[in-house]
């Protein structure tokens, strides 16, 4: 049969989990050719995600229900602009990054095992951007969990060991009190499909406790100050490719599944200070993380607490998106942000990674003039960089001056002066590094070469992040699709 | 999309292009990059040479990119916008020829340098043509980027700490910016150029927002215009390389600024909105106090490239001066100058690279008898200083002549005696250089031996100060002919002021 | 109150006495236990609701539903604490190496 | 005596230290939250609303068509067998990890198995399957199925691994095979139903319950190997600890050298 | 034929500051040099013919080039263009032939051809800018002329004249953009012609009269005559002078408002630097400064002119003849006189040619003290004329001062002859072309007010007796005194007690300005060092982050602890309920 009629649009949400899943177990029974599938999953995955995208693009968002059961009995997966974008974004990193990933393993051990879980990784992604079903949902949060920590525990050393039994942990209680939180609610409304749910009523106690619950979980899973406690350590120790995902997808993963519940479940009963307070934390998150990325001593910690900072701004839009006639704007700001800092974020990490790889160790102070050495290494970090600060023309750009409209248009001003203060001083952690880069300093003799694979994928990235910066028209277009908010 | 909407897009392809493939140029390839380089100048001046001639006939080139739903990326060129951009690729032209020849042995990376310098041009050139506030804000903020690893480009631990320093005041200045634009987008809902202002309708309304977002911007601005107390980081930044120098400080940041604070002033805000919002006495004051105090400091520097900074710092406010005045003579005298500034400053900042490139000579001090040394240099040197001063018929007596002129119309008889404190004090710190170079015997830690031969230097150092100089020249002795400086001056102040 | 009810009730105290323990003991092996008491208290509550049902048969979903999580839980937890075995290979602790303050 | 407390004394403290960074209101505090978390479930559970049976009526009239009987074998491999397909997933999931993270099998009989143990092993081996492989099959109408069965079948693996400190003879081969068979031949099902029923995972009716048996049997071969796997903790083939060390530590592990 | 083409092009104009200004500047190239400095000097001759063949008020104008420049040539200018550019050419034979043998030679001409360019050029400008342009071109390279020697002396010389030209410069720019944008014009008949307020008649008062010599601004004349090489204090004081007094001239508004309590004040400027100047300059040593002295004397003269013709304009028809007559006398004499200073240091005092020099220079001094017959009565003559027009007794008096003045130049020019003829027995072999165009010079100071049709009649009133007497007289006592001075001179061997340092006012302004500029030096450098102190301490004393920064470390640790955190998740848990219960 053509390819046409394996692909319906019917089945390409399926296709989406199945293929990686597939890929995953296959990898497992032959490891061999482990590499080869993780390059055909890299390869192809994407191009489903085109084709998924072309398709609600022209005809609207697609749901399917698995094993043809409808809901409430059956589980449905959905597609809108939301997860179709989520989707995109995934595949992007995931398939860019794969093909760091190839050198930065070549010759270890540990290869053998990283493709499986990194495969697996994948397949959770894209599960939990499709699931509707909040158990299933939960699920797909164990899944991710626990090949996230595994790979953060692949090199093996005492701290990475550490952070990721610390990440196991967190990630065991947050996905916890989340399946608390669907059993309220199913015993509340005898239903696990969102959509459904989004049907029912008021908020009763039990409703309010299942968001209490959730919303704790999830927070703590997506690291908002102060609940980020985990992530530097495990963001920071991991293998460059695994702490580029991490940060770019893993934490947002969990944040997706809250805007859900929030926009579709809880919006309309949770009084506006829960808002607030969350706003509030995102605020106190910009600010430390910022500071805490001034303090560091590692290049890998400062990007880490970069990333605790730009969580932050992702929280800014519960305050935001209740403003009058801005929702939207502060929506597609929120989102634009999260695109934008996956890309660029991945990218750090990525061109951090080639600096350790290059030079043995990422202690700041002693990596003086090595934009000689790794130029187009460096160059990707500025670009992402340029994308963190929020200068134009970048997605960072375009995600705060959405958020800055939002606040101004929305008389909440101070959110705005929060978020230019935050630009300058992710600019100050941003430029304590590149002063040393740029600095001229003898040469310095890296351990090794650093393979142009991986110099090039990390400038892909942040050419993503900037580019990003230039079509938000039509971003911000697919977000609108089967309008998520 | 017809050639007319492409125009503005390619003219800033044209640099932009070359950068980017020139930075994954492998060092050695110098034949390509000189070409590259050399190739795109060209090509976009002939480009600006087709929208000299439409923009003089009325004729409109826009490009439009929407970027969201309400915003769209404008490139568009009017009037001033050529000027600008004319401006900036003539002079990024010579600057390339002399920065090939400066850099020929220069350790660190030559594509890097290139690159970005290529990418400071395109976003000169992008904010010279932006159409709005926000695209103007995005070259804007490239610009700063595109020329932070310039000015660290030699990497000692002096010019970290300079690039250090200009981060910092260009980010914050571009954070002030990014606010007063954000607010006034979420104010009145446009952030169009329009000639002649957009923002008559609300200031009924909105009068004292109005007032805050101006200072937001022009703070913002006025860090790159280093206007007092803005102006820090300029003489900081003159560690980085000659042609740099000469780049940054004639052309593309100061300019940028000082750009920008003509466009906020007259094609967002239009000048007599500004002025009844009472925005421009204050200004005006600053400006003056800038000018003044400029060349102060700058008769106390020995360093020549510091005095030259100081200087810079001065002279830009003239254009600040110039917009803050009302009325269509000063008009024309701070846009003019706007060109006549570049074309001086950057001959001066060439042949104080020579200066160092060739025979090692930093300080005033060691400049005795150095004309004899490099004529051709001193002599460059010498009208481009002779012109800062204002001395006829060089291109500086015009500004001043128009400022002077124009202030009296405006009814500010003050800023004559501003121009005639800093005129007395520009000659007091750029006459003992001339005396120096001409009329005292040579020390002997100059080297008399003549380095290149034939000539005094390498003849890529030597052909761009001249060029420049005799444009400065020119721009004075030739300044009633058609497409001259301030003939083109007429014409933006024309269109800005008609009703 | 009902007997499901009851059940109910002492998930929940599972739940919470397990993340006492979680947050309070620091070696490794307590805190996995810990967490499991907590998984046990949800599972339990959640086969207690299942006997809500008006009808005679109870509902079948949280039983699946619960099936599922203690296969996750299993290897939830065996992944701990091959991890924690891993730790004290290398470490020779079998605490978290928490930062102390100063 | 005191003089063997003094010198206890420094290592109590520190023990005290490390046992509870908490100042003891910090303890108090989260004695007090969780309590206070209780008293918030207990509430929300008391005024939870009648529960609905709506899942239950849609259940038995579904059965029908389920191709089982047993209503949570229908839910769990059929009507929400998506859930379980991702479980099993996790499943194989968990025992990479552990391969990963593990350096070697922790099989720590050392000295040669007693022959009593051996004799034991021998008589309950068989058992132990035909246990198993009635679980499986009773799955379909009564408690039971693939999870049981497997778990059972993994004891006899657990039972024959400690005794015998030794791994069947082609387990090296076999094992991945069987460790992924399971999600594989689930997947592969899923894939080639949507290819005839145009729908994700759904049967087509005749042969709904032979395919349900056969993701059955497939995953409690999987679900068995992995589970005796995990409890082994370590992958086959690996042999000692110490080469274990040297292959584990690999050299990008430079950048996580702390400060 | 030839001046038929000549006639009918006034272009020549052009011509006569393009031609110097282009051979100036192909002085730069080194290969050229020989050529174009034998060739320069009679690049003047354009300018001359200028004189001759362009009609009067025929307007050339060039829309393109600065702002409109418009050129033309009037009566007045006409006789300035025609002194200056004679002046010009001669001096510059006359200095190819003194610095033949130097090496600056080719700057020299340099800036001589540039200074020549701005004096023609700003002749026949019509308009303000161009003037200015050209002004400006002549006053910064004679600058070059000024510090020639390169002596301490130049330098010095030097260092005033650039400081009172810029100062210059910029007055002048003040008066002139304001004066444009009061009439709304840049031609200077239009500035004329509108009545300025006093700022403007001010500034241009000071800003020519730092040209022209006039009190108090003449400080850097006696330093920079003397200073430069004798050819070009030739031009200096017989041309370049002269500008300033045209600007006056041109730019005042004289003939068309009467300016009394102005033209006052010049007078009474005037006249103080008449005898002022000659009393300083009879205790200089210098034959150079002595010219210097009896210049600012004879521009004081003129200035007294000016300063009638600008307060009463009934004297106009008249005066301004007279003031340009009186320049073009003073121009050839003072041009002979310093020309001769040359040729005597170079003289052997045996040669006859010694004694037709010393001949030469009698005759030019007495034509500067108006003797009977010379151009000077016919120009002294030209000057009081108007004044006639007056009655009252302070005409008398300054009928009387004015020929009284002539005692003092008479004085002025015997102490001059006096220093210059001391025996010497240089042997330094003048070259003819000096020579040649020395004799040119002073035929020209006996010839030419004689051949001017303008004041034919006014020579021919010279000739009446009460006329010679009344142009006799003063010079017959002014050699009597100093006949008599020189004999007890002789006779004692007393030499003049004191000398008055070059550039008189000079010293007290010096004296103030170092005491000022001193002190503020000294200030400036405290000021610096305080400076560079202060931030020294600032930065010593600057906020240490460290301390922030450790207290955020600190708590960065408590919160990465996992206690804390559980805590913290527990209490959040709490706080979502409790905030969401919407009560």
């Amino acid at each position: 049969m053509s390819l046409n009629e394996v692909l319906q649009p019917m089945s390409l949400p399926a296709w989406l989990v199945a293929l990686p899943l597939l890929a995953a177990g296959l990898s497992v029974v032959m490891p061999r050719c482990s590499v080869w599938t993780a390059f055909f999953s890299a390869i192809t995955t994407p191009f489903l995600v085109v084709c998924l995208g072309r398709e609600i693009f022209f005809h609207g968002s697609i749901e399917i229900h698995v094993g043809g059961w409808q809901t409430p009995l059956g589980i449905s997966l959905y597609a809108d602009g939301l997860s179709t974008a989520m989707l995109g974004v995934t595949a992007l990193v995931f398939g860019i990054v794969t093909f760091y990933a190839r050198p930065y393993f070549s010759g270890h051990a540990v290869a053998r095992h990283f493709w499986p879980l990194w495969l697996f990784l994948w397949s959770a992604l894209n599960a939990l951007f499709l699931s509707a079903d909040i158990f299933n949902l939960y699920v797909t949060l164990e899944l991710l969990g626990l090949s996230a920590v595994a790979l953060v525990a692949l090199s093996q050393t005492g701290d990475a060991l550490t952070a990721a039994m610390r990440y196991l942990l967190v990630s065991l209680t947050g996905s916890l009190m989340y399946l608390m939180g669907v059993a309220f609610l199913y015993a509340a409304n005898g239903t696990l499909s969102l959509k459904m749910l989004a049907i029912v009523g008021p908020a009763s106690p039990s409703v309010v406790t299942a968001f209490a619950l959730m919303a704790a979980g999830l927070i703590m899973k997506s690291a908002l100050f102060p609940m980020h406690f985990w992530l530097p350590p495990a963001h920071a120790n991991a293998p460059a490719p695994v702490s580029a995902v991490l940060s770019a997808l893993v934490v947002k993963a969990s944040f997706y599944i809250l805007v859900r519940l929030w926009v579709m479940l809880f919006e309309p009963s949770i009084p506006a200070i829960v808002a607030q307070l969350l706003g509030i934390l995102g605020m106190a998150a910009i600010i430390w993380g910022s500071v805490q990325a001034l303090l560091a001593e590692r290049l890998k910690l400062l990007v880490a607490y970069s990333t605790v900072a730009q969580i932050g701004y992702l929280f800014l839009v519960f305050p935001l998106s209740l403003l009058p006639q801005v929702g939207k704007t502060a929506w597609q700001g929120g989102l634009y942000f999260l695109f934008s800092h996956a890309c660029a974020k991945s990218a750090v990490f990525l061109a951090a990674g080639t600096v350790i790889h290059t030079f043995g160790h990422d202690r700041i102070n002693e990596l003086h003039g090595i934009v000689r050495r790794l130029p187009v290494s460096m160059f990707a970090f500025g670009l992402a960089g340029v994308s963190l600060i929020g200068l134009p023309p970048s997605g960072g750009f375009i995600a705060k001056w959405l958020y800055l409209n939002a606040s101004l248009s929305g008389g909440q001003w101070w959110w705005g002066v929060l978020i230019i203060l935050g630009g300058l001083m992710s600019t100050a952690y941003i430029f304590r590094f590149f002063s040393r880069a740029f600095s001229h300093s003898e040469e310095i003799v890296g351990e090794r070469p650093a393979p142009r694979g991986m110099e090039w994928t990390a400038f892909t990235l942040a050419l993503c992040s900037l580019i990003l910066g230039l079509i938000p028209g039509s971003v911000i277009k697919m977000l609108e699709i089967g309008n998520p908010f | 999309m017809t050639f007319d909407n492409w125009l503005p897009l390619l003219i800033l392809l044209t640099s932009l292009l070359p950068g980017i493939v020139i930075f994954v140029l492998p060092e050695e390839r110098i034949g390509w990059r000189t070409g590259l380089n050399m190739g795109g100048a060209t090509l976009k001046l002939m480009l600006i040479g087709i929208l000299i001639w439409g923009v003089r006939h009325e004729h409109s080139y826009e490009t439009r990119i929407p970027i969201l739903p309400n915003i769209e990326l404008v490139l568009n060129a009017d009037a001033m916008s050529v000027m600008m951009t004319a401006l900036s690729s003539v002079l990024w032209f010579l600057t390339t020829l002399y920065a090939i020849a400066y850099l020929e042995t220069s350790p660190q990376s030559r594509s890097r340098f290139f690159g970005f310098f290529s990418l400071c041009v395109s976003s000169t050139i992008g904010l010279a043509l932006a159409g709005n506030l926000l695209t103007f804000l995005m070259f804007y903020e490239m610009l700063t980027l595109s020329t932070y690893p310039l000015v660290v480009f030699r990497g000692t631990p002096e010019s970290m700490r300079a690039g250090r320093t200009y981060i910092a005041y260009t980010i914050g200045g571009g954070a002030a910016f990014l606010a007063g634009v954000a607010w006034l987008k979420a104010l009145v809902g446009s952030v169009a150029f329009t000639e002649g202002g957009m923002l008559a309708p609300y200031v009924g309304v909105y009068a004292t927002q109005l007032r805050f977002i101006f200072l937001l911007m022009i703070a913002g601005l006025g860090v790159k215009a280093a206007l007092v107390p803005l102006h820090g980081w300029l003489p900081k930044a003159m560690v980085a390389p000659a042609p740099v120098s000469a780049l940054l400080h004639a052309v593309a940041v100061v300019k940028a600024g000082a750009f920008g604070i003509v466009r906020v002033v007259y094609d967002v805000y239009g000048i007599e909105l500004s002025g009844e919002l009472g925005l421009l006495q204050p200004l005006a004051i600053v400006a003056a106090f800038t000018i003044v105090y400029g060349s102060v400091r700058a008769l106390f520097q020995d360093e020549l490239k510091k005095r030259l900074a100081y200087s810079t710092v001065s002279q830009v406010s003239y254009i600040a001066l110039g917009a803050s005045v009302i009325g269509p003579v000063a008009t024309i005298g701070g846009i003019v100058h706007l060109v006549h500034q570049g074309l001086m400053k950057i001959t001066l900042f060439f042949c104080a690279g020579n200066f160092a490139e060739t025979t090692g000579v930093h300080h005033i001090r060691e400049m005795n008898g150095i004309g004899r040394r490099m004529p051709w240099t001193m002599v460059a040197f010498t009208m481009a200083s002779l012109g800062m001063i204002g001395v006829p018929p060089l291109a500086g007596f015009i500004s001043k002549w128009y400022l002077a002129t124009g202030a009296l119309a405006a009814n500010k008889p003050w800023v004559i005696a501003i121009l005639v404190a800093s005129s007395l004090l520009n000659a007091a710190y750029f006459l003992p250089i001339i005396y120096r170079g001409w009329f005292r015997e040579p020390a002997e830690s100059v080297s008399t031996e003549s380095h290149a031969g034939l000539l005094e230097t390498h003849w890529m150092l030597l052909i761009p100060p001249l060029i420049t100089a005799l444009l400065a020249l020119l721009a004075g002795v030739l300044a009633d002919a058609p497409f001259s400086p301030l003939e083109w001056a007429r014409l933006i102040a024309e269109r800005e002021y008609r009703p | 109150m009902t007997v499901p009810n009851m059940y109910a009730l002492v998930g929940v105290g599972l739940l919470c006495m397990g993340l006492y323990g979680l947050v309070m003991h620091s070696h490794l092996v307590r805190k996995i236990l810990a967490l499991n008491v907590s998984g046990s208290g949800v599972f339990l509550f959640l086969v207690a609701l299942a006997d809500q049902t008006p009808g005679p048969t109870p509902d079948p979903v949280p039983h699946a539903m619960v099936l599922t999580g203690i296969v996750v839980a299993v290897s939830a937890t065996a992944l701990a604490l091959a991890l924690a075995c891993r730790i004290q290979q290398v470490n020779g602790t079998l605490r978290l190496s928490d930062n102390e303050p100063e | 005596m005191t003089t063997e407390f003094s010198k206890k004394l420094p290592e109590i403290m520190t023990r005290r230290s490390a046992e509870s960074l908490l100042s003891r209101s910090g303890q108090a505090m989260t004695i007090i939250g969780v309590s206070l978390l209780a008293l918030i479930l207990g509430y929300s559970l008391w005024t939870l609303p009648p529960f609905s049976d709506r899942m239950v009526t849609l259940v038995s009239d579904n059965m029908a068509i389920s191709g089982v009987e047993n209503p949570v074998t229908a839910v769990l491999l059929n009507f929400r067998g998506y859930d379980t397909l991702l479980e099993i997933g996790v499943l194989l999931l968990a025992v990479v990890a552990v391969f990963s993270i593990a350096p070697s099998p922790a099989l720590l009989a050392t000295s040669p198995p007693s022959p009593m143990a051996t004799l034991l092993l021998r008589l309950l081996l068989p058992f132990v399957v035909l246990v198993g492989g009635y679980i499986l099959w009773v799955g379909s109408y009564a408690p039971g199925g693939a999870f049981q069965a497997g778990a059972v079948l993994a004891a006899g693996g657990i039972l024959f691994t400690t005794v015998t400190a030794r791994w069947h003879p082609l387990a090296n081969k076999a094992i991945p095979f069987a460790m992924g068979a399971g999600l594989l031949i689930f997947v592969l099902v899923a894939l080639a139903t949507m290819m005839v029923t145009g729908n994700f995972l759904q049967y087509p009716e005749t042969r709904a319950g032979m395919l349900i048996l056969l993701i059955e049997a497939a995953a409690t071969m999987s679900i068995a190997v992995i589970l005796t796997l995990l409890f082994v903790g370590g992958e086959p083939g690996e042999i000692s600890p110490a080469q274990g060390e040297n292959k584990h530590t690999v050299s990008f592990n430079k950048e996580n050298r702390s400060e | 034929m030839i001046p038929a083409i000549i006639k009918t092009s006034p272009i020549l104009m052009v011509v006569a500051f393009t031609l110097p200004l282009a051979f100036g500047i192909g002085l730069t190239i080194r290969s050229w040099q020989a050529t174009l400095i034998r060739l320069g000097p009679w690049s003047a001759l354009a300018a001359v013919a200028a004189v001759i063949g362009v009609p009067t008020e025929e307007a050339v104008s060039f829309s393109w080039l600065l702002l409109k420049m418009q050129l033309a040539i009037d009566s007045t200018g006409r006789l300035f263009l025609l002194v200056t550019s004679l002046l010009w050419l001669l001096s510059g034979i006359y200095a190819q032939g003194y610095l033949a043998s130097d090496p600056k030679r080719g700057r020299f001409f340099f800036f001589f051809l540039l200074s020549m360019a701005g004096n023609f050029g700003l002749i026949v400008s019509q308009d303000a800018v161009s003037f200015y342009v050209f002004f400006a071109l002549m006053s910064f390279s004679s600058y070059g002329l000024v510090v020639h020697n390169g002596d301490d002396a130049a330098m010095k010389a030097g260092r005033v004249y650039i400081y009172l030209v810029v100062i210059g410069e910029v007055l002048l720019f003040t008066a002139f953009v304001w004066q444009a944008w009061s009439v709304d014009s840049l031609l200077i008949k239009d500035f004329s012609n509108a009545r300025p307020n006093g700022i403007v008649v001010g500034l241009i008062l000071i800003g020519f009269g730092i040209k022209a010599g006039a009190l108090p601004v003449h400080v850097w004349l006696p330093l920079a005559h003397p200073a430069a090489p004798t050819p070009a204090s030739a031009v200096l004081s017989g041309a370049m002078i002269k500008a300033g007094l045209l600007g006056w001239l041109r730019f005042l508004p004289i003939g068309v408002t009467a300016l009394p309590q102005w033209g006052t004040l010049c007078i009474v400027a005037g006249l103080l630097a008449a005898y002022y100047a000659v009393f300083v300059g009879l205790t200089q040593r210098n034959p150079k400064t002595v010219l210097a002295y009896s210049s600012i004397s004879q521009m004081g003269l003129m200035t007294v002119g000016v300063g009638l013709a600008l307060g009463w304009p009934q004297t106009v028809p008249m005066m301004l003849p007279a003031i340009a007559i009186y320049a073009v006398h003073h121009g050839f004499a003072k041009g002979a006189l310093f020309l001769g200073v040359g040729l005597m240091a170079a003289a052997d005092s045996r040669r006859s040619t010694y004694r037709l020099a010393i001949a030469g220079l009698i005759l030019a001094s007495l034509a500067l003290a108006g003797a009977p017959f010379t151009s000077g009565a016919i120009a002294k003559m030209a000057l009081k004329l108007p004044i006639n027009e007056f009655q009252g007794f302070w005409i008398d008096g300054l009928k009387l001062l004015l020929s009284a003045a002539a005692v003092g130049t008479t004085l002025l020019m015997a102490r001059f002859l006096f220093i210059v003829t001391r025996p010497s027995s240089a042997h330094g072999q003048t070259p003819i072309g000096v020579w040649f165009s020395w004799a040119f010079t002073v035929l020209l100071t006996a010839a030419t007010v004689w051949l001017l049709p303008e004041i034919r009649q006014v020579a021919l009133m010279t000739l009446q007796p009460q006329a010679l007497w009344r142009s006799l007289w003063p010079v017959v006592t002014g050699i009597v005194v100093s006949g008599s001075v020189w004999l007890t001179l002789i006779r004692g061997k007393w030499r003049p007690a004191f000398s008055i340092p070059q550039g008189d006012l000079l010293i007290v302004i010096d004296t103030l300005f170092r005491a000022c500029f001193g002190r503020f030096r000294t200030q400036q450098q405290r000021m610096t060092q305080f400076i560079s102190h202060m931030k020294k301490d600032l930065w010593t004393r600057r906020p240490k982050f460290q301390g922030i920064s450790r207290l955020a470390i600190r708590i960065e640790n408590r919160l990465l602890n996992w206690q804390t955190a559980g805590l913290i998740f527990i209490l959040l848990m709490g706080g979502l309920f409790v905030l969401s219960l919407n009560h």
